[in-house]
């Protein structure tokens, strides 16, 4: 009995509570909600005044203000040898300063080194980056070439078990393939610090793009003695992260929130407007919504139908991004392959579907129903600056009656009047109104065909397809640099992301002479890339479907939020401010 | 009733041990692979990984490291959170879970008792009619679309509280309201029927000729013998709060444990699934047991008696 | 007084004879028990009510995806989220049966309100109606209603959708009941799966007692300790989401209530006179399953099997939150939900239908099962 | 007296132990010894919770004795058994129960109840015959035969008695054990029951164990009683030899408080009271014979004793 | 005399899933002060209900009073309402019932059980009340009174409860006692204790009992006058001695004849044929008629009024009236009115006098 004693007091108190909140809450909707956002503002102003006393007095015009952010998970990890999800990059980013780094909109610009002193031999195969003497380590020490030959040679390490380290420095960096295949030293990887403050990069090839790695995590610097320090556990919690970027992470719950305070030891502290980054793990987009519509965050991703409802809402923003998705088409299939390998099979398919309706349908913002390969906004003719996409234009458009002529040209050559593919896609809401999409329009606009639905989790997903056990999936590709050869390499032969048997020796030369003949060579090297584009569409190696465009919900006074970055971390918030 | 205990206990490990087996050997047979991830893993890297792990030894061995970690209280290392820790990660989120489940059980068990005694009382009237409706609406809307109605008119139309998040008493109202419709439910319903079968028993008349008036016979000497026998559902009840609500959770972005079970799951963590399945099973046998020992304490019959048997 | 002594004479006072039969009449009409049981239940108005709503929904369940011309995958991108309508209730506004949106927008003037209302609904002008609710002045912003017939502006006057469609332009009326049907098969046959094992195990157990009993009591114990939630997770992990899959999941640990029940009531059952009359009568085992327990638990196994039937449908809706539901494009109540709860805020009219159909199931189900209880207990007896 | 002195039914040393609990045995019936002859009633009583009912369904073995032998016309039930045996011994052995509504299953109809030995032991050839053995058998428990359709809940607790009796007898049995078969009745149906039992005593020649607490009754319907005490007997005797001269203190206590329907004989009434302290425990008692067919539970010294009362 | 309670025209109903039962159908009796009325017949002859009514017990729905008043002291009690009847109850009027195991409360100490009433009632404070209790528990001879007062009822055996049972409704020295069946779950040695102690503890209250039974060896033992009841009402009233030695009724008749004697084991008992009828359809005329071997044709026609025998003693039957046939009374029953003590019954002594 005693016990329901104790629970009556419980309920008592529930319910005075809910009383007592509902009266505070009282009059009109938008008092409420007013008062809800006040209390949410004192609370952190209490937080950024605290901030402030950390660091000693700070005459810049910084507002302090924090940033909240919701994401859809967690991050695995903040080693920036290993990170590879997109908010992994985007935190690491904050918290760590590369060589270089991202303005809004994507522009390379001054890190720990400045880019105006940066020297490239004619050759293209030696960088000499030269280190600014102001940066530190957030313990005061400085950042040194020293801390980058070993992150670099870390991230190479196998031992270190990095994704991106061996996928972005093999082939490019010297002696990157052979260490990263266990038969060198990683201590002979082609980097070294001729000094404390300049950095030599010695390449096997010129990369044109090399100043995008400069600024992506991989190639961030670490603080050895640091690292080694904390070994296994570096990384893994707030406290075992050395910062040497604009932000510092003082706290971490797994799974549910972090929080990025302002790093006063940074060289560049005074334009940094943000006193903090308050992010939490929040997995229903519309909770994420309902947040954002009681002031609880700053900006929520909108998704489905929350893109109808809010399209027209003041806050509603559209983000272009440089991401394209696209139907695989395995010719290794055990099952299929045969069929896969046969143009007009592919091409039926390619051309089958009305990609216009799907945008529609499924996306529901203004996301582009793609016709090509390379996404618009990612690269431009190195001297005419005109765009890439605007050069090569349109290919494999849906056009209903040329499908179903390859369709019947496709069953004649092989021979079939019914074929059930089965299709992979991941088991999210809108991979689930993909798969649904596209089996209707497959299956009514190619008689014969039926398609096997096949929903699996994200892992299991990325499993399937590197064992190459699917035979038609949904996927898409996110640019790792400011290069079209970030999506072109995708499918030479024999290419590690290669996986779904494409083989065409005309598009393997035409990528092989851009990576080394016409590397030093910027015109030729971008004709050779747009034609790529062209031979990988007219053999229907794939099925272009669209290039996403982000709906989020921002509130106005965030500023400097309102681009993504066409590769690695997608916001910078070095430069975000809040202006109130 | 010590011999008893003991031997519930002897019990708790039996089954302990069995389902600790038995997710071993499932999650052997689970598709998909810890390692898979965006870029391609090398061969070498790959066999590094699993070393680390220890799933390149044989089955057996890795089932019996397995099972004398378990032993120990290691519950491994998580996959999907690179190397930390399963218990360190289990602990942290245990405590809003916990929280919520009391919460929603102390306010379900009360609501639900107070709707099922008044049903009793007023037996085949509006009351008790009204009272059963309510109680069958609680089990019959789904929780989720219960919570989300909760989040979306009391949260965001009406601005009285909080929409989400775990940060104060105010956060904790609508999420203990959502989560409490069904032990509400359930209670109800117990409640009821118990109660009516009380006060149809020999000592209410007794009472009742004594002179007391109902209210007293009601509370005193019904409710009490009513409740004894509602014990026995709270155990069960308090595990399906504390491990059912990862729609709770995920709604109203609670950092629980249930909601991290589920991602555990999409993600092929297998230590992180082994760890939580068997932290459930922990929990549930051993809330059972205490509520077991509890009905022992409180009810005088089995008290004196010593022991259940 | 003459009538009294006429009314007392002495023939009436004659001695009859009283027939030992007459002692024994039954003054009660003859009820069997099934007779007895149905005329509890016809009692009980709720029971009966819910009675009628699981046969309508099991009418509408098997014939309902037959009604119109839709099918439950068919996709139309010209007709996404178009909201219900029906023949003979459009004309009605406030039921939401017409086919019609309607938003209040508040805006500087009424006319860019107009141009806006134009991109909200992404419609012709000629397919708006506005009414104008505040003009903007100086300190209030303007307020006009305007309500967009779709099927109208989609070109589809002569459609009706009953329930409206999806986000896919598939029919909702038709994808529901296929729904229903899905969700009811799938928590029939679990339920059946369910008393099938348990009554089995629960008998068997109960029956002989003993160390059988012991040791199958132990596993129960055993089985009940491991969360049912996880179980079904697992199961589903391990077997590939699918109707098959979700309904093995469910019987996992499902029967065990079932054979607890079985159990119990066999254990009193066994010991009651009539059982041990029969034994002394030399009834073999078999004999006394059949005719004198199983007929006497089957009361109970139908009222513990309706408590089961919704249970299972909401365990089928919850999967389907937590994403280990049914692989589309087949849809259960569940995944119906799931996918309409996303979007309830901007299409409520996608959530209320599933979501009525389910709660009606559950509430039915309940009732009915409470109803039978009070009709078949023979406790409720006199 | 009708008996002979053919002993139908010997038990001996008969024992049935329950386990309740780990280490917690009821010794329901410890040691019975006693014989049932042919053709008598032989009358069972004590107290509730005493041991009687649980005699009565080791005998029929319902209940496998812990210990002892039971042996009907010789032949020992409790020894090892086909199932052919069993079934010849079943309907040699029959039992009427106690509670008139729990012994009959609701799910049944009386013709199907009363039938069901008749089914088992396949006495009878069709339908018709059946039906006819059914209605006989209701005519003779005084029931009607349009009875036979009816299920149990339609019937009033002596009629369901009377149900049960005639399901017993469709076997055509040659011992009966009544365990209770009255105590839950109204005394009025009691009569009825008791005149019922007597009457197929006498037409059929049966013999009976008759279980009760009523002394009364059974003082009226036995010829020969037994008194038990916490899973022993006590006391046996003639059943006016019981009443006439009870020894045991423990019988004098239950005859001394039977009330009886006489306001004079009530007004005067002594009532004994049982102390089972007062007993000698310096030696084990036995059950002894002290006149011929008077048997009682004694050590020696308390046999003297006693004795001397009989003078 | 002076009469504490009388009961006038009483009908109580139930109603069923079949339809409406009367289960009392107008009865009236009365009681006298100190003296003890025993109400005899069989189970769903209406007695226990109508001891139920007079405590205003009836659960409503689906019972209630329909006709009929309850005079206690001049005051009809079927018109107080509930508040003012829990005033009467355990104070004034209280009542046993049949199943000690069942009617105290398994999760109360004894002591609180036996206190509720005088705290109420008597507006006494704790320690009184406890004082008083444990003298209560003395009262009905429980032995160490003091320890067991905080002991639980499952810690007593049944005849120890039913102790505990009378404990509480004498608490507050009620003027009225209703006994329904206090001794029928009991056995013959325990319930014989029940009675010794019922009757010295009226010597001593002067309290009135109603005493509800359907054993008659009980009803002479204890009643002073005795209430015969067949299906709803009251067939034969009259003092013991009237009821047993000069019985009436043929249903009284039937129930002494049903009863057997210690000497005679040859000849049949006279027993009741058939069944109560079913108050569902109560019969036309004389409820009894279709069991009655006596039964005249008026019997199946109009129910028979209450005949007086004496000044104490009525019965409602057709036999009594000028114009029936005269009755040999039946064999057994004759035998039985002679008393049983002096046809051999055992005596205490164990020494009986054979016929």
């Amino acid at each position: 009995m005693r016990n329901t004693k104790w629970s009556l007091l419980l309920v008592l108190g529930l319910v005075l509570t809910m009383f007592l909140a509902a009266c505070s809450g009282g009059g009109s909707e938008d008092e409420g909600s007013g008062n809800e956002g006040d209390g949410e503002n004192t609370e952190e102003t209490d937080e950024g005044s605290e901030g402030e006393g950390d660091s000693g007095d700070d005459a810049s015009g910084a507002s302090n203000e924090t940033l909240r952010l919701t994401e859809g998970s967690e991050i695995p990890s903040m080693d920036a040898s290993k990170v590879q999800t997109s908010t992994g990059i985007q935190f690491v980013t904050a918290v760590q300063e590369g060589l270089y780094r991202l303005a809004p909109g994507g522009e390379i610009v001054d890190g720990v080194a400045k880019k105006s002193e940066t020297e490239v031999s004619e050759d293209g195969l030696t960088w000499t980056f030269h280190l600014r003497d102001n940066a530190t380590w957030a313990n005061g020490d400085k950042v040194t070439a020293g801390d980058f030959v070993y992150a670099w040679q870390r991230a190479i390490n196998p031992d270190t078990g990095s994704v991106y380290g061996p996928y972005l420095m093999k082939g490019n960096l010297k002696n990157a393939t052979a260490i990263a295949n266990g038969e060198m030293e990683p201590s002979e990887l082609g980097v070294e610090a001729k000094d404390e403050q300049t950095l030599v990069v010695n390449l096997e090839t010129p990369v044109p793009y090399f100043d995008s790695f400069a600024a992506f995590p991989t190639f961030y610097p670490l603080h050895k003695e640091f690292v080694e320090e904390q070994g296994e556990n570096y990384a893994l919690e707030a406290d075992t992260i050395l910062s040497n970027g604009p932000f510092k992470m003082e706290s971490w719950d797994h799974g549910s929130s972090w929080k990025l305070v302002k790093n006063e030891d940074y060289w560049d502290a005074s334009n940094v407007d943000l006193g903090a980054i308050d992010v939490r793990v929040v997995k229903e987009r519309a909770t994420s919504v309902n947040l954002y519509q009681t002031g609880k965050v700053d900006k929520a991703g909108l998704g489905g139908d929350f893109i109808d409802k809010y399209k027209t809402d003041s806050d509603y923003k559209e983000l272009q991004e440089t991401v394209l998705f696209y139907l695989k088409f395995n010719q290794d299939s055990a099952t299929q392959g045969e069929k896969m390998q046969n143009e007009s099979f592919r091409r039926a398919i390619a051309q089958g579907f009305n990609k216009e309706d799907y945008v529609n349908v499924v996306v529901g913002n203004s996301s582009i129903p793609a016709n090509y390969f390379i996404p618009t906004g990612l690269d431009k003719h190195p001297e005419t600056d005109e765009g890439f996409r605007d050069i090569n234009g349109e290919m494999l458009k849906f056009d209903l009656e040329k499908a179903q002529e390859h369709w019947s040209k496709a069953k004649e050559e092989l021979g079939f009047e019914e074929v059930e593919l089965s299709f992979l896609s991941g088991d999210t809401e809108s991979a689930k109104l993909t798969s649904e999409f596209f089996k209707n329009q497959l299956e009514k606009n190619l008689p014969g065909l039926t398609i096997k639905l096949k929903q699996v989790p994200f892992k299991e997903r990325v499993r399937i397809e590197n064992a190459s056990e699917y035979e038609l999936t949904f996927s898409g590709w996110g640019p790792d640099y400011a290069d079209a050869m970030t999506f072109l390499d995708l499918w030479v032969t024999g290419g590690p992301n290669n996986d779904m048997g494409y083989s065409n020796e005309e598009y393997d030369k035409l990528i092989n002479q851009a990576r080394t003949d016409l590397a030093t060579k910027p015109v030729e090297r971008f004709e050779a890339m747009l034609e790529a584009e062209k031979v990988l569409l007219d053999d229907a190696a794939i099925a272009p479907v669209y290039q996403r465009v982000r709906s989020v919900l921002q509130k106005p006074y965030v500023k400097n939020m309102d681009q993504l970055n066409p590769f690695g971390n997608d916001y910078s918030y070095k430069f975000v401010e809040i202006e109130k | 009733m010590a011999k008893y205990i003991l031997q519930r206990i002897i019990y708790m490990f039996i089954t302990l041990f069995i389902i600790a087996t038995v997710s071993f050997f499932l999650m052997k047979l689970l598709p998909g692979s810890p390692f898979a991830m965006e870029g391609k893993l090398s061969e070498e890297q790959l066999e590094l990984m699993k070393a680390r792990y220890g799933l390149d030894q044989p089955i057996p061995v890795q089932y019996f490291n397995y099972i004398t970690n378990v032993a120990q209280g290691d519950l491994g290392v998580s996959f999907q959170f690179d190397n930390r820790e399963v218990s360190t990660l289990i602990m942290k989120k245990l405590g809003p879970s916990l929280q919520l489940g009391a919460l929603a059980l102390g306010f379900g068990m009360v609501v639900g008792m107070l709707l099922g005694i008044a049903a009793a009382i007023k037996h085949n009237t509006f009351i008790d009619y009204g009272s059963t409706f309510l109680a069958v609406i609680g089990k019959s809307i789904p929780s989720f679309v219960f919570a989300g109605m909760l989040q979306y008119y009391i949260a965001v139309k009406l601005g009285w509280l909080p929409a989400a998040f775990w940060e104060g008493p105010r956060y904790m109202i609508l999420p203990t309201i959502a989560l409490a419709m069904f032990p509400i439910a359930t209670a109800a319903r117990f409640m009821r029927t118990e109660m009516l079968e009380v006060l149809g028993s020999d000592f209410i008349t007794t009472a009742r000729a004594k002179g007391l008036n109902s209210v007293l016979v009601t509370f005193k000497h019904g409710l009490r013998n009513a409740v004894i026998p509602l014990i026995t559902v709270v155990g069960p009840l308090a595990v399906a709060l504390m491990t059912g609500n990862l729609v709770i959770e995920n709604i109203f972005a609670i950092p629980g444990l249930g909601e991290q079970f589920v991602k555990s799951i999409t993600t092929n963590d297998y230590p992180m699934i082994m760890g939580t399945t068997l932290f459930f099973s922990f929990l549930f046998i051993f809330i059972v047991l205490v509520v077991d020992i509890l009905y022992g304490i409180i009810d005088p019959r089995i008290r004196l008696a010593g022991g259940k048997d | 007084m003459a009538n009294e002594e006429h009314k007392y004479n002495k023939d009436r006072f004659e001695p009859i004879e009283i027939s030992e039969e007459k002692g024994e009449e039954l003054s009660r009409p003859q009820l069997s028990y099934l007779q007895d049981s149905w005329i509890r239940l016809k009692k009980n108005k709720g029971a009966i009510i819910g009675l009628l709503i699981l046969l309508f929904i099991g009418f509408m369940a098997i014939f309902g995806p037959y009604m119109n011309n839709y099918t439950f995958k068919e996709q139309d991108s010209n007709i996404t989220n178009v909201p219900p309508r029906v023949q003979g209730l459009e004309n009605i506004s406030w039921l939401g049966l017409d086919g019609k949106e309607t938003e209040v927008l508040e805006g500087e003037s009424v006319e860019a309100l107009k141009e806006k209302a134009l991109y909200v609904f992404e419609t012709e002008p000629e397919f708006i109606e506005s009414k104008v609710i505040q003009e903007a002045t100086e300190d209030e912003m303007a307020k006009v209603e305007f309500t967009n017939d779709i099927y109208a502006a989609r070109g589809i006057q002569d459609e009706y959708y009953w329930f409206g469609t999806d986000q896919l332009g598939r029919d909702l009326w038709t994808r529901t009941w296929s729904g229903t049907r899905i969700s009811l098969y799938i928590a029939i046959l679990a339920a059946t799966i369910d008393m099938v094992i348990g009554v089995i195990y629960g008998g068997v157990s109960a029956y002989y007692g003993g160390r059988v009993d012991n040791y199958m009591q132990r596993i129960v114990e055993i089985l009940v300790g491991i969360p049912n939630l996880v179980v079904v997770i697992l199961m589903i992990l391990v077997l590939e989401p699918g109707i098959l899959s979700i309904t093995i999941a469910l019987t996992i640990t499902g029967w065990i209530g079932m054979a607890r029940v079985i159990r119990g009531n066999v254990l009193k059952l066994k010991n009651q006179e009539f059982v041990l009359a029969s034994r002394t009568l030399g009834s073999s085992d078999s004999r006394i399953l059949m005719k004198h327990l199983v007929p006497n638990v089957t009361g109970l196994i139908i009222i513990n099997t309706m408590f089961t039937i919704p249970g299972a449908i909401f365990f089928e809706a919850f999967l389907s939150f937590i994403g280990l539901g049914l692989q589309p494009p087949l849809a259960s109540l569940g995944t119906l939900i799931d996918d309409a709860f996303k979007s309830f805020q901007i299409y409520p009219y996608m959530l209320v239908f599933p979501s009525v159909i389910i709660s009606l199931i559950m509430v039915a189900f309940n009732v009915l099962a409470d109803g039978l209880r009070d009709a078949l207990d023979p406790k409720m007896r006199e | 007296m009708s008996q002979s002195q053919e002993k139908l039914l010997e038990i001996k040393g008969l024992k049935q132990h329950f386990q309740s609990g780990r280490n917690n045995v009821v010794k329901a019936v410890d040691g019975l010894t006693f014989d049932i002859y042919k053709g008598e009633t032989f009358g069972l009583v004590g107290e509730s919770g005493c041991g009687k009912s649980t005699t009565g369904r080791t005998i029929i073995r319902l209940y496998d004795a812990t210990d002892g032998e039971v042996l009907f016309d010789g032949e020992n039930v409790h020894g090892k058994k086909n199932k052919s045996e069993m079934k010849k011994f079943n309907r040699k052995m029959q039992m009427i129960f106690q509670d008139p509504y729990a012994s009959l299953n609701p799910r049944m109809k009386v013709m199907d109840t009363i039938a069901e030995g008749l089914d088992i032991h396949g006495l009878v050839k069709d339908q018709k015959e059946r039906q006819k053995k059914v209605e006989d058998l209701l005519e003779t428990v005084g029931l009607n035969k349009e009875h036979a359709n009816r299920y149990p809940h339609e019937f009033s607790g002596g009629q369901r008695q009377r149900i049960g009796i005639a399901r017993a007898l469709a076997v055509d049995p040659d011992f009966i054990i009544a365990d209770e078969p009255i105590s839950a009745l109204d005394v009025s149906i009691q009569a009825q029951v008791v005149n019922l039992m007597r009457k197929l005593q006498r037409e059929q020649g049966l013999t009976y164990l008759f279980i009760a607490h009523d002394l009364s009754m059974v003082k009226y319907i036995s010829d020969r009683i037994g008194v038990m005490y916490f899973g022993k007997l006590v006391e046996l005797a003639d059943s006016d030899e019981l009443y006439k001269n009870p020894l045991h203190p423990y019988t004098q206590s239950l005859l001394s408080a039977i009330p009886l329907p006489d306001p004079d004989y009530e007004r005067n009434r002594q009532r004994k009271n049982y102390d089972p302290t007062q007993h000698d425990t310096s030696e084990e008692p036995e059950f002894r014979e002290i006149k011929p067919g008077h048997w009682i539970l004694c050590t020696t010294k308390e046999l003297e004793q006693y004795k001397k009362q009989l003078k | 005399m002076e009469k504490i309670l009388d009961v006038k025209d009483l009908k109580v109903s139930f109603d069923t899933h079949g339809g409406e039962v009367e289960a009392v159908r107008g009865v009236n009796f009365h009681l006298n002060k100190g003296e003890t009325l025993a109400i005899v017949g069989e189970s769903g002859s209406g007695k226990s209900v109508t001891t139920k009514a007079l405590m205003g017990l009836i659960p409503s729905p689906p019972g209630k009073i329909k006709n009929g008043e309850i005079l206690f002291e001049g005051k009809d009690l079927t018109k107080l309402s509930d508040r003012a009847m829990s005033k009467v109850r355990g104070k004034d009027i209280s009542m046993i019932f049949q199943d000690p195991m069942t009617s105290l409360n398994p999760t109360m100490k004894i002591g609180n059980q036996i206190m509720e009433g005088l705290i109420k009632h008597q507006k006494m404070n704790r320690s009184k009340a406890k004082s008083r209790a444990i003298e209560l528990l003395e009262m009905v001879g429980i032995p160490d009174a003091k320890g067991r007062i905080n002991q639980y009822p499952h810690q007593f055996s049944g005849g120890m409860r039913q102790r505990v049972v009378i404990a509480i409704a004498l608490a507050c020295n009620p003027k009225i006692l209703l006994a329904d069946e206090p001794t029928t779950a009991l056995d013959v040695t325990i319930q014989a204790q029940i009675l010794e102690l019922m009757k010295d503890l009226q010597k001593k209250t002067e309290t009135s009992i109603v005493f509800i039974t359907h054993d008659l060896g009980v009803v002479a033992n204890v009643a002073d006058r005795v209430a015969v009841m067949y299906a709803g009402k009251i067939v034969e009233v009259g003092t013991v001695d009237d009821i047993f030695y000069n019985p009436q009724h043929p249903y009284t008749w039937g129930l002494l004849g049903s009863m057997p004697t210690l000497d005679d084991e040859e000849s049949e008992l006279a027993a009741i044929q058939g069944t109560p009828p079913d108050l569902l359809n109560p019969p036309k005329g004389d409820a009894f008629a279709a069991r009655n071997q006596y039964a005249l044709k008026i019997d199946t026609e109009e129910e028979p009024p209450m005949f007086k025998v004496s000044d104490s003693h009525y019965a409602a039957t057709w036999l009594l009236h000028e114009n029936a046939p005269k009755i040999e009374l039946p064999e057994a029953v004759k035998k039985r009115t002679q008393g049983f003590a002096s046809m051999g019954a055992s005596n205490d002594d164990g020494k009986g006098d054979t016929k």
